[in-house]
């Protein structure tokens, strides 16, 4: 290996074991994400609060520090201080257990989400898989805690967490597939290292048919950390909470903060497979910054700035959108995202045939790129048919129509 | 609740797979239930069986405290039926001691008055009914649109009678204060701004494609079935008969204004579904515009309250049944009087409680998600149906 | 003792510690999370052996589809039919129990003594994925495809049978 | 569903989520549409007043122009007012009214529908709905307020209050540098020592030179005791002028005059 890419393997140096690197893995990281994943919650709560309280001509938490920023803080305290209630009938162990399964399924994720060039966690050859595989792991988490409450609201919680595993798996497995038959590889470094140079290398970009599978994914995404409009298995005001009825405290927190870090890792995911990664798409800036540690600390800066974009537009559509009924939200995964899937995995590999996207070939050791893009056509024709369908629908919409003229 | 597995049979048509029954408790203490409202639910899965509406929790024995309190103070209590609609129920109640008199005038002033409130709070009352039926749904932000301009007339409200909510402002005779050129010019402000505001509600619910498949052809009502249970208000007129008391049987000076009456089309899916009956508040509201606009327009000067109803009131022996066009249907006030400065008697049609009651026809074989949308539907308020 | 053969004990414990669970546990959502827990194990001696690929669908296969579908099954039935029923066993059907263990246990032990063992997989592995796929899709092609045949066969047989029909209400 | 009907509610779909979005969006990016605003210690609240003149909050009452007729309470559908007093002689510890000494007028918050019916029958209009709405109390017994003497809460009320605070000091003052001569001309006097909260002690009537503010004992230790209730942040606009006499909060009732 040239490059280090992984922390660890700049620690360790190249000539440790592999269960070195694993042991050293869990050591050198565990105390970063862990923290990171503490802080993508707080930033997003704040972030939701924020986003919810203007959408909907509020001013949201202002009291604790400024703007409000502290407000999770001073929740979070108020989580731990609050007392532990299990309910009498509930299964206790499985009760306990619970928020720590969804937690740790989804802190697992973070083990192949890149942060920057060289601060990832494991660059697992496999990385893609591995994240459709411990993906599902929250929701036996989610699981558990509807069935231990015992009590029959958070039952249907679960139940209708499990339908929505089994539902949404399959198309998001299938916007997987389109990326990793793209780029002919399942590290999720190979796959960033692949859109390095121009805005239009960006996997996003490289057929029409990759939009498409964005948006299947980014509405995986959103059924995979249970937000609106596929927040069934809390459906608040049909399911009281939800699988989280009988939570308080802590053990509320932390389903809480795995919702949030669940968002965090699934943007994250999105950024890295059609976003472009650490790369800010636009070459001489890329060639300017360099690797080292300022390619680092930019790269790490511009995954999570796209991230949290991402997140944000989760909340978006949180505080836009009804909920979709439990039959509706697997016909939608079954009926449309999956042959969609499978039509968006059969036409990219069949553009990508005729018509290859830019020479990003594996050249001896590393990925070259070249720049000189006949994607950028896709790319142009592609944003401007978005902002004329956007404009045709304001104009189509009679509030948004006389606010524009006003 | 303990029903023996017998009337299944027709009752899960949208079911293939067979699994467990369960009983489920939706409410007293449900966040969709709108008050304390308890629906016991026997579910297959998440197929709605059978369901049995148990009503009462919030009974407060109104009826009776009438019998007790002098007319003037019944009205206050008459605020706490329908809390949202409080106007309606004071008219409604004034009205019904008012025609205890025999030949008593209500001014000009007053009547008007009366209409602009009164139909100020019908808006204000479907703007919330819109409002938490998006939240039944999922949406949470129109319920924040929707209280947004409700607080605007609850304003107008507070500068009228001091109060927002439980107004006691329409008294037996007219109303309790006068209203100056600021309130007008409020009510007329107010009248220029809600009507693009109402657009919003459409872009963002009535039009939304998440929100349409929810609500179509979900608890179908059929006329038939709506007759023959008493229902009124949108609920009925969401099932297409076109029945409103302030065309077919104008009270007050309701027939003086010109206004549509919305019935629901089975537009986006069968006539008399959740969606109809929805469309039909959203509607409504516009056509209560219209009325306010042309009340204030023609608002004559003069007395505020009848010069004939002075000291206390002690309506002569007699009785008398009063019904009016409430935001949730035709509510009836039913007064006997003996020459007291009580009532002998005072009964109460409420038209939630009529509403609330084919819950269980319409909601077999439903989802538990569509119960939820059914009950936000039909838009009851615990206040009115326990009394 | 390497880190290799730590690992193994650990992932062999994590196997064995709760398939044992299972055979005592009397709950039977519990059973269905020891059974995860066994699942886990498995798949991680899977990634010991360097197969990683294998490793990893044993948890995207097992514990993300086949464990919710179970959990999803269990739920789906009413609790305390399936929940409460504590097992009571005969003399009977201990005896049989015990025969039948005693005679697999046997078996095993023959076998173990048996195979020739080779020695221990090579600490560091190529990646499996690219190998695993070329083989499924040239050399067992025809066995792929025909299990997939069978397995959408059972798939619609499931439904089918699952179906209700009309005149049975 | 033929599946051209198939993909035209794909589009449908598409098209009004899209336009929801758009609309939330628009009030995502404009700041100035926010309605709601802050309660509590920092305020946003607009300048002009946003509680209406009729507003029914807290009753508040004109002391001087009671005439203990009772009307008041009988009209209270709910029976939160109790009042009590005489029109006979004056007593230790009552409040003058109109020909009346009042010794009690409390009106019992938990109960209070602030439905008005007590403030339009007055023939005096002494009573009258407030501009005060903040009701919370951490007990019930706290809900019961004193009309007398309990102090409407609110900032303007407070600035009012600390005013008539000084003029009753300086009434006090004047009060007791009498005292002291008069002890100082008759030796044997009666014990006039100043009032103790709790403890109405007889004094003689005080001049009555200051109208706004008759003669107060002063509390031992300066200043006044601190209202009953903790302070609550002065949420509304300023409080209407209240009755002409200033009430200090919970202190023990002086002879009037």
């Amino acid at each position: 290996m040239t490059t280090p890419y992984t922390l660890v393997d700049w620690v360790l140096g190249d000539g440790a074991g592999w269960l070195a690197r694993f042991i050293g893995a869990i050591l050198v990281w565990a105390v970063p994400i862990t923290g990171f994943v503490s802080f993508v919650g707080l930033l997003s709560i704040w972030l939701e609060r924020k986003i919810s309280a203007h959408i909907q001509c509020r001013l949201g938490p202002m009291e604790v520090g400024p703007h409000g920023a502290l407000q999770t803080v001073a929740d979070g305290v108020k989580l731990l201080a609050k007392e532990d209630i299990i309910p009498a009938d509930a299964d206790r162990i499985l009760f306990a257990f619970a928020p720590m399964l969804a937690f740790a399924g989804t802190i697992v994720g973070f083990a192949v989400v890149p942060f920057g060039p060289g601060l990832i966690v494991a660059d697992l050859d496999i990385g893609l898989f591995y994240l459709a595989a411990v993906g599902s792991l929250e929701a036996i988490g989610v699981i558990a805690a509807g069935w231990a409450s015992n009590n029959k609201w958070s039952l249907f919680g679960s139940v209708r967490a499990a339908t929505q595993v089994v539902s949404y798996e399959i198309p998001m497995g299938l916007a997987f597939v389109t990326i990793a038959a793209l780029a002919g590889t399942l590290s999720m470094v190979g796959i960033v290292e692949q859109q390095q140079g121009w805005i239009a290398n960006w996997f996003l970009f490289r057929n029409p048919f990759t939009w498409v599978a964005f948006i299947i994914y980014y509405i995986a995404a959103l059924a995979e950390c249970k937000r609106a409009p596929f927040d069934l298995p809390e459906a608040e005001s049909e399911l009281v909470s939800g699988f989280h009825t009988e939570y308080s405290g802590m053990r509320f927190a932390i389903f809480f903060l795995a919702e949030y870090a669940q968002m965090y890792v699934v943007s994250a995911v999105a950024a890295v497979l059609f976003l472009g990664g650490w790369y800010t798409g636009i070459a001489p800036l890329d060639a300017a910054i360099g690797g080292g540690t300022a390619g680092m600390v930019v790269g790490a800066g511009v995954i999570v700035t796209k991230s949290f974009l991402l997140v944000c537009v989760q909340m978006w559509l949180r505080w836009t959108l009804p909920r979709i009924r439990l039959d509706q939200m697997m016909y939608l995964c079954l009926k449309v995202l999956m042959p969609f899937g499978m039509l968006t995995l059969v036409g990219s590999t069949v553009w990508e045939h005729f018509l290859p996207s830019p020479a990003i070939v594996k050249d001896g050791g590393g990925w070259t790129g070249n720049t000189v893009m006949t994607g950028v056509v896709v790319a142009a024709i592609g944003t401007v048919a978005l902002v004329a369908y956007v404009r045709s629908v304001i104009r189509a919409t009679p509030s948004l129509r006389a606010a524009s003229n006003s | 609740m303990n029903a023996p597995h017998t009337n299944s049979p027709e009752a899960a048509p949208t079911s293939d797979v067979r699994s467990e029954e369960m009983l489920l408790n939706m409410g007293p203490q449900h966040p969709s239930t709108h008050g304390v409202f308890r629906v016991v639910i026997r579910t297959d899965g998440e197929i709605v069986l059978d369901s049995e509406s148990h009503v009462g929790y919030l009974h407060r024995c109104f009826e009776k405290h009438c019998e007790s309190v002098s007319f003037l103070q019944s009205v206050l209590y008459t605020d706490r039926l329908d809390y949202l609609t409080s106007m309606g129920n004071n008219l409604a109640f004034s009205m019904a001691v008012e025609r205890l008199y025999p030949d008593l005038k209500i001014p000009e002033r007053a009547e008007h008055i009366r209409v602009i409130c009164a139909e100020l709070n019908r808006i204000a009352s479907h703007l919330l009914a819109i409002g938490t039926y998006g939240m039944d749904i999922g949406a949470i932000t129109p319920f924040l649109y929707c209280f947004r301009d409700r607080e605007k007339i609850l304003s107008i409200f507070e500068s009228i009678c001091g109060q927002r909510l439980n107004y006691n402002y329409v008294r037996p005779g007219g109303v309790a204060y006068d209203i100056d050129d600021s309130m007008i010019a409020a009510i007329k402000d107010f009248c220029g701004y809600f009507r693009p505001k109402a657009q919003e509600y459409d872009d963002l619910l009535s039009n939304n494609d998440i929100f349409v498949r929810r609500t179509a052809n979900v608890g179908v009502l059929p006329k038939d079935l709506a007759i023959s249970y008493g229902v009124t208000g949108p609920s009925l007129r969401g099932s297409g008969l076109k029945r409103d008391l302030r065309r077919d049987a104008p009270y007050s000076i309701y027939d003086r204004f010109k206004f549509d009456i919305p019935v629901g089309t089975g537009e986006k899916g069968t006539l008399g579904d959740c969606y109809d009956r929805y469309m039909v508040r959203v509607r409504e509201m516009i056509e209560s515009l219209k009325i306010v606009e042309q009340a204030v327009a023609q608002i004559p000067d003069g007395p505020f309250k009848s010069e004939q109803l002075k000291g206390k009131l002690r309506p002569p022996k007699g009785e008398s049944f009063v019904r009016v066009e409430n935001s949730r249907g035709e509510l009836g006030f039913y007064v006997i009087s003996d020459g007291k400065d009580v009532a002998a008697r005072v009964k109460c049609r409420a038209p939630s409680f009529h509403n609330i009651s084919l819950l269980s026809d319409i909601s077999k074989g439903c989802m538990i998600a569509d119960m939820v949308a059914i009950i936000g539907s039909l838009d009851i308020v615990m206040g009115e149906v326990d009394r | 003792m390497d880190w290799s053969t730590i690992m193994w004990w650990v992932m062999a414990a994590v196997t064995v510690i709760p398939a044992v669970m299972i055979v005592l546990s009397k709950d039977i959502v519990r059973l269905a999370f020891w059974l995860l827990a066994s699942l886990t194990g498995v798949a991680g001696l899977y990634i010991l052996l360097g197969a990683d690929f294998l490793g990893f669908t044993q948890v995207l296969v097992y514990i993300g589809g086949i464990m919710v579908l179970i959990l999803f099954g269990i739920m789906m039935t009413n609790r305390d039919a399936v929940l409460m029923r504590r097992g009571e066993t005969t003399g009977g059907a201990m005896l049989t129990g015990v025969v039948i263990a005693a005679a697999t246990a046997l078996a095993l032990l023959k076998v173990v003594k048996d195979t020739k063992w080779k020695e221990a997989a090579p600490v560091e592995m190529p990646a499996t994925t690219a190998r695993v796929g070329e083989a499924l899709l040239t050399d067992y092609v025809l066995p792929f495809e025909l299990v997939s045949v069978l397995l959408l066969i059972v798939l619609c047989g499931a439904a089918y049978i699952a179906r209700r029909r009309p005149e049975e209400t | 569903m033929s599946f051209g009907a198939y993909l035209q509610s794909i589009g449908h779909s598409a098209k009004t989520i899209v336009a929801g979005m758009a609309l939330t969006f628009r009030y995502l990016v404009r700041p100035k549409e926010i309605v709601t605003i802050q309660y509590g210690s920092k305020t946003n609240a607009p300048k002009e007043r946003y509680i209406p003149d009729r507003h029914r909050g807290i009753h508040i009452l004109e002391t001087e122009k009671c005439i203990h007729c009772h009307i008041c309470e009988r009209a209270c559908p709910v029976d939160c007012i109790e009042m009590d007093g005489t029109r006979e002689a004056p007593f230790d510890g009552a409040w003058k009214g109109d020909g009346c000494w009042i010794s009690s007028f409390t009106l019992d918050l938990n109960k209070c529908i602030f439905c008005n019916l007590c403030c339009e029958p007055c023939p005096k209009e002494c009573i009258h709905m407030g501009m005060e709405f903040d009701a919370a109390a951490y007990t019930r017994a706290h809900g019961v307020k004193n009309l007398l003497t309990d102090a409407p809460q609110s900032e303007a009320d407070r600035a009012r209050e600390a005013e008539a605070r000084t003029l009753i000091e300086a009434a006090e003052a004047e009060s007791k540098r009498r005292k002291a001569a008069a002890k100082a001309a008759a030796a044997p006097a009666a014990p006039a020592t100043p009032a103790a909260p709790g403890a109405a002690v007889p004094k003689p009537p005080a001049p009555p030179a200051a109208p706004a503010a008759p003669g107060m004992p002063k509390p031992p230790g300066a200043g006044m005791p601190p209202p009953p209730a903790p302070p609550k942040p002065a949420a509304g606009p300023a409080m209407p002028p209240p009755p002409s006499m200033p009430k200090p909060p919970t202190m023990p009732k002086p002879p009037s005059n």
